[in-house]
């Protein structure tokens, strides 16, 4: 099951709340506002190396582009509209929002 | 194109995670279900984080002048679906017991309610 | 692949109906079929055809009639939400249809995949 | 005293409506003066004359009508926030008002207080 | 002055924010999805005191009504929506959204 | 009643809180500050939270197909709106140094800010 995730994870918790009910090796996508999760030096880069163990994560290139994030988080992968279709394909789709 | 024969019975979950007046979210999720509960697919209904609020007993909306919504959850009963799961950890955050809360449910973990998510064909967050 | 969007904020507001129509545009390249958009919700304020925004800025609701006449696609908008929300035939863009939740029973269940934007 | 309230979010979707009219009666009733409301982001959405809710639901752009009427008091419409989203004269309420923002700096500056209700 | 939080704790930093800005002695009024703040028993009781040592704090009784919630932290006040207009009365308003 | 004349000189802060772009709070309210900056009023701005974020360099929007607004704030020192206050908190959690903002703001402790707020006769947050 894919799980995309477009709140910022600064001051509300629906990154944490979706990782909670995430299977291991379920993909995560972050959206939108969601991107912020993956910006490299931020408060989050910790908890992001955290969920990486059990879940590849996804950022959308278009959203990081529109906020100015050139540096993200190791081991994340960035994918444009059609790696988001791509990875639809693949699963399911669970839309925390 | 027809739009009601020929349709499958698929797994359907609705999430719902907002608190009830806030925001509309809630409310218009259970007339969703409701809709969907005359069309025989098998359908859930998961209450997590501010979610578990609808359920609250007790709610009297008459001062904010919108119209409470509470005992509707009763009703889906009366449409077969019967299938409502309260996220643990949500409950206890709140300081909230099965007995707080309008309608029988049962009570899951979030990694039992992760497992019922991957078996839905659909999941539907309001 | 049939796939079908559930898209829950108003234009503007809210980036979603601009992701779902990114989505959606990405997917068709792909080769996939969007089976039917529908709205929900302040969603549905995205049929409206009294929208006139600046000139220098996307028309959502045009967008959304132009992506329809392209691809064979309706934007359906739920009845009840719709009537709440100031949303009848009289203002409604070309490509849109008002109807009820059955309609959108039938979206989620008789496609390959439900993919939902909201806020 | 003279209040004036700014309301940011459309009606149904968000309690802030039902929230700024509330407020907005209680002031009165304890002898202040509502100078006006200002609606801002989808708070514009309040004015459109096409709501149609459930019976047994509160019909908010006419409550805001009467409101307007009893008290003497505009409903003020940012008129860029509306063309966004599809609020123009011909759907406007009574007792609505499509303005520019330099309306909203006098309600602002003039007022004894400013009170916001939104998201 | 007076500050207003209209969202649920549970989720959304909102208050805590609030609280970060709020000067000793400014009430903070909780209204809508703010009030489950002060529902007694739940995870943030102990914030609500931390806070009522510098602040007054209000909690608008037709929400609490509405959400079901009998039993407050103690220590906060309850008012009707002609309290709340009391209150700015008294204060400028600052309304967190 | 006219509503341009007899206007007073007022201090109004407005607080920016919402990243750009998943919502339009940020850009509607950059767009009421500019307007009433013609007013001449006594105008600041705070950026807190992930407010701070809208004045993040490097913004490219054209993959998302909307506007973009990051350089107009270097617009309002044109309107003498000179009051830029950017949180430290909030900036130092986002791993961000002014050298990444698109403006020249004052980096400012929430105490400093808080009793900003206190003189101001009017707040908006956007």
């Amino acid at each position: 099951m894919l799980h995309t995730v477009n709140k910022s994870p600064f001051g509300n918790d629906t990154l944490e709340t979706c990782i909670r009910f995430a299977l291991p090796g379920d993909p995560i996508l972050l959206i939108e506002d969601g991107v912020y999760a993956v910006q490299g030096g931020n408060r989050f880069a910790s908890m992001i190396e955290t969920i990486l163990k059990k879940n590849p994560v996804f950022a959308l290139q278009p959203d990081l582009s529109a906020r100015g994030i050139s540096v993200i988080t190791n081991g994340v992968t960035t994918v444009d509209y059609e790696g988001f279709v791509e990875l639809v394909e693949q699963h399911h789709v669970n839309s925390w929002l | 194109m027809d739009f009601v024969q020929d349709m499958n019975i698929k797994k359907i979950m609705h999430v719902l995670r907002h608190a009830p007046h806030g925001t509309i979210y809630t409310y218009e999720g259970l007339e969703m279900i409701l809709i969907m509960a005359t069309y025989d697919q098998d359908i859930s209904v998961v209450f997590i984080g501010d979610g578990v609020y609808a359920l609250k007993k007790g709610q009297e909306t008459s001062g904010i002048g919108i119209k409470g919504f509470a005992r509707t959850f009763s009703a889906l009963d009366g449409y077969d679906v019967e299938k409502l799961y309260v996220d643990q950890l949500s409950l206890e955050e709140r300081g909230l017991r099965e007995d707080d809360l309008v309608v029988d449910v049962e009570v899951l973990s979030s990694e039992k309610i992760g497992a019922l998510m991957k078996e839905q064909d659909v999941i539907i967050q309001h | 692949m049939n796939i079908g969007i559930l898209l829950k904020e108003g234009p503007y507001n809210h980036q979603a109906s601009d992701t779902a129509y990114n989505f959606a545009e990405a997917a068709i390249k792909r080769g996939h079929r969007i089976d039917a958009v529908f709205l929900y919700n302040d969603g549905v304020l995205n049929v409206s055809k009294l929208m006139d925004p600046p000139q220098d800025d996307r028309n959502i609701s045009s967008r959304w009639t132009v992506f329809s006449q392209k691809y064979g696609v309706k934007i359906f908008a739920c009845i009840v939400a719709s009537k709440r929300r100031s949303i009848n035939e009289d203002v409604l863009i070309e490509g849109g249809v008002i109807t009820g939740l059955g309609t959108f029973t039938d979206i989620a269940t008789r496609n390959d995949r439900l993919v939902t934007f909201g806020d």
